[in-house]
């Protein structure tokens, strides 16, 4: 059955969250201003928003070091994220944790953990409460292609297999790890393979396709909820941004870039649903205006939060 | 693996010297029984099992083959396979998955066979639970315990791969907890104490101490966890140690009590975080210092409490404090090598005589 | 092409060695003779043999916690072996090694390393280092089905896979982990199929069928020499004995393991190479009597060489 | 990532007060040239490469790329994918690999992009590289090194799994050496002699020093494994420091030189095995310590400094050795936290007052 109005309205909101939230952070990483690094989730929007709105706020996802858009996809409040990339006392994390921690527990998360791959297990071990205590909720770890190739990876996909938990794994295929490409470290082209390793279905869609994502993501939670296991869906997706913002790119073309900018997911949701008369362009130009009008509050509101009081360093070290 | 422990066990029994009268803690009159180390574990695990829901067990063969020391022996067919869960030989993600868990709200137990294979979990324990409660800004807390069976004693001979000491790797990581009992009052006390925590534990048992008894009361009771034990109290030197190697000082005390060398024997049952007011207490009595520890020598535990006597003591220091440690080699398997790999009661009692002779 | 009587005799030879070296080993273990521990890979002599057969002497293979039979399988000299499980200064390891680390290099080895799964990556470099250098050889690591869940197996087969390393991936499937089922810890029930998540070959055999696992190893390794890339070889058998000798098997059934004992390698090679005719009963008999004397001899070297000497406790810790 | 390094590049020049001329080593007259200590590590690998065709470069993103802090940059266009190999995202693996290559013959020298992440692949560089000589009897030798940057500096920010110091981690395990260099100089010496020694070594960078000049010769030079090296002679007081620390005791000496208090400084640019000789001689000439290390504070690397001072020099202390350390905490995000959880050198020119009047 086609999905509300009101369901793609969303669906289009927390895209164009993501992607303006990504431009703005870029953009004061670039300034000097956010300190650290920047990993942007630009050209993944369709893959992170398919797959958490086919989640409730108590399912958890588990996130990365390029989670902004995993968060944001989830719920997640824009203004308190900023100010935990800028480091400020009003971030989620305090400050403590900023843009490659930052997580937010409120919205149904497990934490962002920038080891790649470290966050599976986590992801493996709620789905193992939540059927250990009966309940139907689901865990969602999130992993780049890259991170399908750490120890992590199999061991948790093997535990989540043969306990059959409700676990999702999602697999964003943005095709490079840092400076390196998905073919020269993966030898099977269908990445959705490596679930036959685990006896569990594997699922492959166009990353771009928000629609289609949230599709086969509704599909393997519903399986899950119901005791069935583990599903391993991979979103083929592409990193439109360097590895972190500012970074050179020196290992692929800009014509390789480019090409794929013409397959963006938001730009390519706007002209299907206006062609198809789903949407309209005045329903989506107003979630323009008003999302423009958020991220510059977020900005506002980080960069007008205090800095964490030094007297406070030792907190959450202990519980 | 159970042969290592059935050598523990003849081999602890074959040593008379090191009987359990040397400590005495169970409050006199207080009705309880006498249990060995690895039963204490046991006892703690089966009664916060039994107190709190939230509480299970996860690690490799610790279901009805009760894992490699037969600690969670019994507890398979006592609580069925919901709470005593088999896993895959996957270290990392056994910690991983109960990181996860514990962030949901359970307290779990792990278990991982030999201390020397957490090697492959170092990225979920320190990196990824020792952290999480201040990435996230106090957002979580992750409430589980990690047992690891550590070290050796003479004639283990399980070698390279299955007899180190490594308490110095996570208690040099904020956010952890590390524990290593020396009997069987403490570990049962302090075992209840971590399963009880909010905070990442690191449980370390001592594999040869497995075997040893003692009186441990059956009323509930935990020892608190971030203290020493003063388990002997004297007026000549302070020997620090942990472990194992709290048998080889009171053993080493009472042959130095006729020479008229009175000794106290300070426990350090919670490896961090230090106690380091107890420590200096004793070296400011005493002004004589022997750190024991069986851990390879070089950047062992015994920098750290030397590195406290002087913070705390050294106006008060007589002797230059002097440690017994293990060897800095990778333990060889023949007995003819293995044996000075580690620190002996021997040893002990000559560190004293060399402080008190300064 | 039929396969030459003295090999047939050769891999008879050695499956006998193993049978009566680890009931020899697990004897002097019981009487208190060993310390530490003996995991006796009776029942799986037809796999190590097999497998060896087909490698030169340069060949080398990553051993186990099981490995006594893996080194006697590539030519290990069996009474520097029982020194060595005797702790021995005569011993492969000068004592220093035991049971679980026994490596006989001088015939082919990169060591025996306990800690399951840490001997694939070695064998994976050693292939890479093969194939930098244009060497023909081939490494083989040995694997238990419990250590396919570990992070190293995953790394090791996609490392070997993507560079199409000569390596040869050996999965002996003797149905435990200590006290676990494979049913328990891995739901796919044919273990080759693993290799499909890699995009190599995967086969499977019975590992009780010496000729069968020596034929399948040959076409892998022919494969591996002409740089076409790794495969993975599982070998069906079962661990006939505890998983160390004493050990109580609270978790399985004495019917199970007599079942399993009337398909043992020996008694099976025995039979149906004296049924065909192409080995005689008395070529047969006359080995066994070869080999008896052998063990006995190696035994008595053992028990008369001396222990290290504790003045060389500090050597071989840096070279 | 390299946007720390961006960081430490800006900051290392925005902090005037460590300039180069603190530590000046290249031995005058001799052709040498002004490097970074980013350029002369790969000054070495290069020569290194050149010299002998057994040693090559595996590890993440080394290739093109060059690595996570441009270490390697310009290495895979000159030696090619034979010479310069991309890895997947296989820690463990990657370690457990150049291991393999090191037993049949080649020298391996392998990046883990960060030191955080070495606690995947503890099992394979401390379980099993460092063991296999010994386990084997001395069949076999593991000639490989691994680099790791690891450390922060003021304003890196980039919190808890991208700025620890995990020296102790390493230091602790019989069988491996250690070594983190402060300087240029020593940064190129260390690291040839450790791809020519032939036991796996531990070449620890620390980050924010990437951007520091010094002099380098051009000639080939060595700077030997397991020796401290005294950057700084003076009468009053010894600080012994290592990396980024090394340059604060340094800019301390310079502070302190004029209230007439003259600092020795011992640089342990090898960790481990330590070279206890020149702690020693040192402190007893001097009276006086300060130990300084980046490193959180329980459990580092200053315990087992302490304990040597203890063994090597009790009878000359005129003070209680001090210590400036890493704070316990694991390293916050925002700069007003991070600040305080690294020493900065007004610590350790405060540490020196405070051992000078005691
Ligand atoms: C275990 C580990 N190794 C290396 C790194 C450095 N690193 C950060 S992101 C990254 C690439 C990850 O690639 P992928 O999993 O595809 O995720 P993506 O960056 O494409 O989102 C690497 C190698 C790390 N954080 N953790
Ligand atoms: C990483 C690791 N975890 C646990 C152990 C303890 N252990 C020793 S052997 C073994 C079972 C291995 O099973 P498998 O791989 O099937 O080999 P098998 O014993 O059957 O030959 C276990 C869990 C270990 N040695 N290493
Ligand atoms: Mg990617
Ligand atoms: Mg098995």
């Amino acid at each position: 059955m086609p999905l509300s109005q009101e369901l793609l309205l969303e669906m289009y909101r927390r895209m164009l969250r993501i992607r303006q939230f990504e431009t703005a952070a870029s953009d004061l990483f670039r300034r000097g201003q956010v300190k650290g690094t920047v990993h942007p989730y630009i050209g993944q929007e369709a893959s992170g928003v398919g797959v958490c709105m086919a989640l409730n706020r108590d399912d958890l996802i588990a996130g990365t070091h390029r989670s902004h858009g995993h968060n944001i996809a989830k719920g997640a409040d824009t203004a308190k994220m900023m100010a935990e990339i800028l480091g400020r006392a009003t971030g989620y994390c305090q400050g403590r944790g900023g843009s490659m921690h930052i997580a937010a527990f409120e919205t149904g998360s497990l934490g962002a953990l920038a080891v790649v791959g470290s966050g599976i297990p986590l992801a493996v071990g709620a789905g193992l409460a939540f059927k250990l205590r009966g309940e139907t909720r689901v865990a969602v770890p999130f992993t780049g292609e890259g991170g399908t190739n750490t120890g992590n990876w199999h061991e948790g996909m093997n535990m989540a297999a043969i306990w059959s938990l409700p676990v999702l794994f999602v697999l964003e295929n943005n095709h490079y790890a840092v400076s390196t490409n998905v073919d020269d470290i993966i030898k099977v082209k269908d990445l959705s393979l490596r679930a036959q390793a685990y006896g569990i279905p594997g699922v492959r869609v166009d990353g771009f396709d928000v629609v289609a994502v949230y599709t086969a993501a509704a599909q393997a939670v519903a399986r899950a909820r119901s005791g069935e296991g583990p599903t391993l869906l991979v979103t083929e997706c592409y990193r439109l941004e360097g590895h972190y913002a500012g970074e050179p790119e020196v290992y692929r073309s800009r014509d390789e870039v480019q090409a794929y900018w013409q397959r963006e997911p938001l730009g390519r949701f706007r002209r299907e649903m206006t062609a198809a008369g789903t949407l309209s362009a005045a329903q989506l130009d107003a979630i323009d205006a008003e999302v423009e009008q958020e991220i510059a509050a977020a900005v506002e509101f980080a960069k007008n939060s205090p800095l964490p009081d030094p007297a406070t360093a030792m907190d959450y070290i202990y519980a | 693996m159970a042969a290592a422990e059935r050598d523990a066990v003849s081999l602890g029994s074959a040593k008379p010297t090191l009987s359990p009268d040397l400590i005495t803690q169970a409050p006199a009159g207080a009705p309880a029984q006498e249990l060995t180390y690895q039963e204490a574990i046991r006892a703690a695990l089966r009664e916060e099992m039994q107190r709190d829901p939230a509480v299970f067990l996860l690690g490799e063969d610790i279901g009805k083959h009760g894992g490699a020391f037969g600690v969670t022996r019994t507890l398979f067919d006592e609580f069925g396979p919901n709470r005593v869960i088999n896993t895959p030989i996957s270290e990392n993600s056994i910690v991983g998955a109960g990181t996860g868990a514990a962030l949901v709200g359970m307290r779990p137990v792990m278990e991982i066979m030999f201390v020397d294979f957490s090697g492959l979990a170092m990225d979920q324990i320190c990196t990824q639970a020792a952290k999480l409660r201040l990435m996230t800004g106090g957002q979580v807390k992750v409430p589980w315990v990690l047992r690891m069976p550590q070290g050796g004693g003479a004639g283990k001979s399980i070698a390279a791969q299955h007899s180190q000491s490594l308490e110095v790797w996570y208690a040099h990581i904020p956010g952890l907890k590390v524990v290593l009992p020396s009997t069987p009052y403490d570990a049962k006390g302090l075992l209840k104490a971590a399963i009880r925590d909010d905070n990442p534990v690191i449980f370390l048992e001592q594999k040869f101490l497995y075997s040893f008894r003692g009186h441990v009361p059956d009323a509930d009771y935990v020892v608190p966890l971030g203290q020493c034990d003063v388990k002997r109290s004297g007026a000549d030197v302070t020997i620090v140690a942990s472990g194992l190697m709290v048998w080889y000082a009171m053993l080493a005390a009472k042959i130095l009590a006729p020479e008229g060398i009175d000794v106290e024997v300070v426990d350090v049952c919670t490896i961090s975080p230090l106690d380091r007011a107890t420590i200096g207490r004793s070296a400011r009595k005493t002004g004589r210092v022997v750190l024991v520890a069986e851990a390879c020598k070089s950047y062992g535990p015994t920098g750290e409490w030397a590195m406290t006597v002087m913070e705390e003591a050294f106006d008060y220091l007589r002797a230059p404090v002097v440690r017994v440690t293990g060897r800095d080699t990778p333990i060889p398997f023949a007995d003819s090598l293995e044996k000075g790999a580690w620190p002996e009661t021997e040893d002990v009692v000559q560190a004293v005589h060399q402080v008190m002779a300064w």
